[in-house]
């Protein structure tokens, strides 16, 4: 019953922490375009957050480069359990269109583990609504 | 004997359900709700939309969820005082509302004086703000905390002379009886106190750190500012006393110039009247709150302070004399 | 003027730098390439600032020709895209640096220096710039013999 | 009071991307700056070597998502330089379109975020509800919203239909209205203009010193315009004004921007009455000529420059790429430095550095930035402050 309650609230309020690990700005901008009015994450409860200790769900946009590996890391290490990350677009799903770029890691979950991946360059916003929306399914199933 | 048993028992369930704890923390949630619903109208918006009915248990499922997170305290920050400042905060803003009159006439709390109680204890929230932004040592923290006491300096004085404005209409620094005076009387808002209300209006905007005085936690500025530091437990405590506090501000403005819970009523139906008047009355002063925080931008710390200095505190000084005159 | 600025200007050039002029080309209108030695690169850059009054500098390109590092700042002014080139030896690649006349030079500069190993003489500072503190030293990845390598993965995805 | 810093990124919310200032503060006042730049290096350079030419189209593209069309032009034009060949009037017509669709997205994407950064959330709210208007029309002839992948080398590879045109005079109108109401809101709103009138001068001089480009560059009284100065495309048949505004301010940017999006209305107005007929495309052999060249555009957010240099293979030998941002960066700290006449707030950090649009991803197959003055104050390195920050109770 009590968790119960706590996985109710979890799938009801996911908190974003937006990271760009070195975009292209596409993909940033159709995640902001998904919080204005047209799309509205906040029905979902879904709000933006800057500091990650008050995030659950970190969305990162971008293929990872060298530079901004540490820094992904100490983000995702800063965030308090139970936490959640969603790779947007595909640079950050696999590196993309510079997979094999020198400076570029191959993905994101080689850096730090992925809940949920959604594809597109970018992807649309209606799209990124529908990858929160079935990473919230999955906390619920499991 | 037993009459005195049952007194007490009324008066802890007064004091923890109803109009007390219980009671506020539900109108606390609520009031977010509505507040983000109304704000998120403004901007074309639909709001919290798909927790419960039209999003209703959106701040109760982010209070849940906060709950039940990690809570990481930082080792640089001062340990007892981290984890006290939430407690403390919740503890302050919950004596508060019991000075409210929200069901009868006066607050679960009357004394002579307890206007001056309600008024500091907005004071120490501040105070513990500061504190828990300096404590947690984060750069961003610290600064919000700097900034919360500067901004202090700015709206404090000119809240006060608001209020005193009100305390010298009524002849009482009793809530009771400034609301006693205006069921005799014209309701406050009606005459000079009108421009105490409007300075009061916006000096709680401040107190409550919303736009266009959200400067010290700031957003695109210094993170979250002393929130920064803050997770799971804490944050949601400090959100509830932030939610506690708007409900008690906003009734602290419903007894000071909107007559309190006063209304027509019906006998026997006292209470549940007073708590729908009270209701009705602190929603107007939330969407005149909820209006003023989406229609501006934020202001810069130096232009808030010197914006009260110019104008709000020469405007409460002013608005003492007409207060003066027409008494 | 009657002839169109890339013409006056490369007519310009010629009349006051003549011999010291490699190469001289105005492939289509607004643009010319010249081309001078490393030795007179700051002398000209400097004629180009303070007598043409050329002042904008767009950016600057490395580029390895193999034995050789061609510079190339891109200036704009006059209503002509001008391209400045000068080479230097690959061994010892060293050219004056031109941010005292070009103050707009100094990112680009230490780009250069980052990504092709150009060292330039009299640049206020020539730290590491664009890529990754434990890069290691001496690698250079736009030459042509660094091969892309992608960085090894942290954890198994 | 002690000197003390406060570093802004590489995750901030003021910043959308990675990059990082560290700001020595005195009090609120900021004395010196000092970014970081780099997280975003991506290698794309390098990478333009070992791609075809029609592949590198995908990578251009890819540089920046704001102003994707304006790297594809500028490449699709540079490698047309190189082989000396006119493409079809209406080609450069549809170009011309797209890129100043392209402008007036990114000029009110960019109004929002500056109404985000000073905590005017609804502006931002409003102005983007708007943009998806814009949006619209991109999607309707390009197909995308965001990478449109219209240009090709010899072309463009849609053409325009009538559906699209007419949707594109319907949504200018909405427009224009729209632009209009933000630029009375702009030049009214109290609170909007106590956060930017006088906040983040650059002086014309310093303008022209620190080789600020584009929108940035024209507030600051100098009227610079590569559309104007080394016209590309159908711009120099196109009539439309360079604008400039002399306050040199953050306000004075946001007027040039919002001008800018009007006069791109217009200039859009403009290309659909005069579209020449014909096709859109030529085909152009699989290798160019060996030769380089140089090609600018003016994105919106300044002069885009690019080089390319060809050995007459399928694959450039070189290819450069300087995006406006890196222009500007000299110029934004200039602002960001409290001088003797103006002092600078940690409070105008977000807006300052907002004003010159920026576009870290792509500035960054570049650069880092250090004032070379050594602070003598007490201040914690780098690591130091990530150790900190790092530090956990429970580890």
């Amino acid at each position: 019953m009590k968790l119960g309650l706590v996985k109710w609230a979890r799938t009801k309020s996911p908190w974003l922490v937006h990271f760009n690990t070195g975009a292209c700005n596409a993909c940033d901008i159709e995640v902001l375009a998904a919080l204005t009015p047209r799309y509205d994450l906040e029905r979902f409860g879904a709000i933006l957050r800057g500091s990650p200790r008050h995030g659950d769900v970190l969305v990162v946009t971008g293929p990872v480069t060298r530079q901004v590996k540490d820094r992904i890391v100490r983000i995702h290490e800063q965030m308090p359990e139970p936490k959640f990350v969603v790779a947007v677009g595909s640079c950050s799903s696999s590196g993309g269109v510079f997979r094999g770029c020198y400076n570029v890691y191959p993905g994101l979950d080689s850096v730090v583990p992925v809940d949920a991946y959604i594809g597109g360059c970018p992807p649309k916003p209606e799209a990124i609504i529908n990858g929160v929306a079935a990473l919230l399914a999955k906390i619920r199933g499991g | 004997m037993t009459e005195a048993v049952v007194e007490a028992i009324i008066q802890i369930a007064q004091i923890l359900l109803f109009p007390g704890f219980l009671f506020v923390i539900g109108l606390a949630f609520a009031y977010e709700w509505f507040d983000r619903k109304f704000y998120a109208k403004l901007q074309n918006r639909v709001g919290p939309l798909y927790t419960g009915p039209r999003g209703f248990l959106q701040p109760f499922a982010d209070f849940v969820k906060l709950m039940a997170k990690e809570d990481i305290v930082p080792l640089a920050a001062d340990k007892l005082l981290f984890n006290l400042s939430p407690i403390v905060a919740f503890a302050l803003m919950l004596t508060a509302v019991l000075l409210l009159p929200i069901s009868t006439l006066t607050g679960i709390l009357s004394f002579p004086g307890d206007l001056i109680l309600a008024v500091a204890l907005m004071t120490f929230f501040c105070i513990i703000v500061f504190l828990s932004g300096m404590c947690s040592t984060n750069r961003f923290s610290t600064v919000g905390a700097e900034r919360a006491v500067f901004q202090l300096l700015g709206y404090e004085i000119p809240m006060m002379l608001a209020i005193v404005g009100v305390a010298l209409g009524a002849n009482s620094l009793r809530i009771g009886d400034i609301v006693g005076r205006q069921a005799e009387n014209l309701w406050f808002i009606f005459g000079p106190q009108a421009i105490g209300f409007a300075i009061y209006a916006v000096a709680v905007q401040a107190e409550l750190e919303r736009i266009p005085f959200d400067i010290p936690e700031a957003e695109q500025e210094i993170v979250a500012g002393w929130l920064t530091e803050f997770s799971g437990r804490k944050l949601a405590l400090f959100r509830l006393s932030r939610d506690i506090e708007l409900v008690f501000v906003a009734g602290l403005a419903a007894a000071l110039y909107l007559g309190g819970p006063l209304g027509p009523v019906l006998p026997g139906l006292e209470p549940l009247l007073y708590t729908i008047y009270f209701i009705v009355k602190t929603i107007f002063v939330l969407i005149v709150l909820s209006t003023v925080r989406a229609l501006f931008a934020r202001l810069r710390i130096d232009q808030m302070v010197s914006f009260s200095w110019k104008y709000l505190i020469p405007l409460s000084v002013l608005q003492l004399l007409l207060v003066r005159l027409v008494v | 003027m009657s002839a169109p600025p890339e013409k006056y200007l490369a007519e310009e050039i010629k009349r006051v730098f003549g011999d010291r002029v490699l190469e001289l080309k105005t492939p289509r209108k607004r643009r010319l390439f010249v081309t001078v030695n490393p030795g007179d690169y700051k002398e000209f850059m400097k004629y180009l600032a303070e007598t043409m009054r050329i002042t904008h500098i767009s950016t600057m390109t490395g580029f390895d020709a193999g034995g050789k590092i061609e510079v190339m700042p891109h200036l704009f002014g006059l209503g002509v895209e001008l391209t400045v080139r000068t080479s230097v030896p690959k061994d010892k690649p060293e050219l004056d640096s031109v941010t005292d006349i070009y103050p707009g030079a100094v990112l680009y500069e230490r780009e250069v220096h980052d990504l092709l190993g150009v060292i330039f003489k009299g640049h206020p500072d020539l730290s590491r710039l664009v890529l990754p503190e434990e890069w290691p030293e001496g690698v250079y990845p736009l030459r042509k013999d660094y091969k892309a390598q992608q960085p090894e993965p942290v954890r198994k995805g | 009071m002690s000197k003390f810093e406060v570093p802004v990124g590489p995750q901030h919310p003021a910043l959308k991307e990675p990059e990082s200032f560290t700001f020595v503060v005195d009090g609120e006042h900021i004395v010196e700056v000092r970014p970081r730049i780099g997280y975003n290096h991506r290698g794309i350079e390098k990478a333009a070597e070992s791609r075809t030419y029609i592949q590198n189209l995908y990578l251009m593209e890819r540089i920046c998502g704001i102003c994707s069309v304006a790297h594809t032009t500028c490449y699709a034009q540079n490698v047309e330089y190189l082989y000396e060949k006119e493409i079809p009037p209406r080609a450069e017509y549809i170009r011309v379109i797209i890129n100043e669709l392209n402008r007036i997205h990114s000029h009110l994407l960019w109004l929002g975020i500056a109404g985000h950064e000073i905590g005017f959330d609804t502006l931002f709210m409003y102005v983007w509800r708007d943009r998806e208007h814009v949006m619209d029309v991109i999607e309707a002839i390009t197909g995308n919203r965001v990478n449109y992948a219209i240009n090709t080398i010899g072309g463009v590879r849609r053409d325009l239909t009538d559906e699209a045109i007419a949707k594109a005079r319907k949504v200018l109108d909405i427009l224009e209205e729209r632009t209009k109401y933000y630029r009375r809101v702009a030049a009214a709103e109290p609170s909007l203009i106590s956060r930017v009138k006088g906040i983040g001068i650059l002086k014309p001089s310093d303008a022209v010193r620190l080789c600020a480009v584009g929108p940035t560059l024209r507030a600051s009284a100098i009227k610079s315009d590569v559309r104007k100065d080394d016209p590309y495309s159908a711009y120099e048949e196109i009539p439309f004004n360079a604008l400039s505004y002399d306050m040199c301010d953050v306000f004075s940017r946001i007027l040039v921007r919002v001008d800018e999006t009007l006069e791109a209305i217009n200039i859009i107005r403009y290309c659909l009455d005069h579209l020449p007929n014909g096709p859109v495309r030529i085909k152009l052999p699989r290798n160019p000529p060996a030769g380089e060249a140089v090609s600018k555009v003016e994105a919106p957010r300044g002069e885009d420059i690019h080089y390319v240099r060809s050995d007459g293979t399928e694959r450039p030998a070189r290819y450069k790429v300087r995006a406006p941002t890196l222009g500007n960066i000299p110029a934004v700290c200039d602002m960001l430095t409290s001088k003797a006449d103006c002092t600078v707030n940690i409070a105008d950090i977000p807006i300052v550095l907002a004003s010159i649009d920026p576009c870290f991803s792509c500035t960054d197959r570049a650069i880092k930035f250090v004032d070379p003055r050594k602070q003598k104050e007490w201040i914690w390195s780098h690591q130091q402050l990530e150790r900190y920050s790092r530090r956990k109770a429970n580890p």
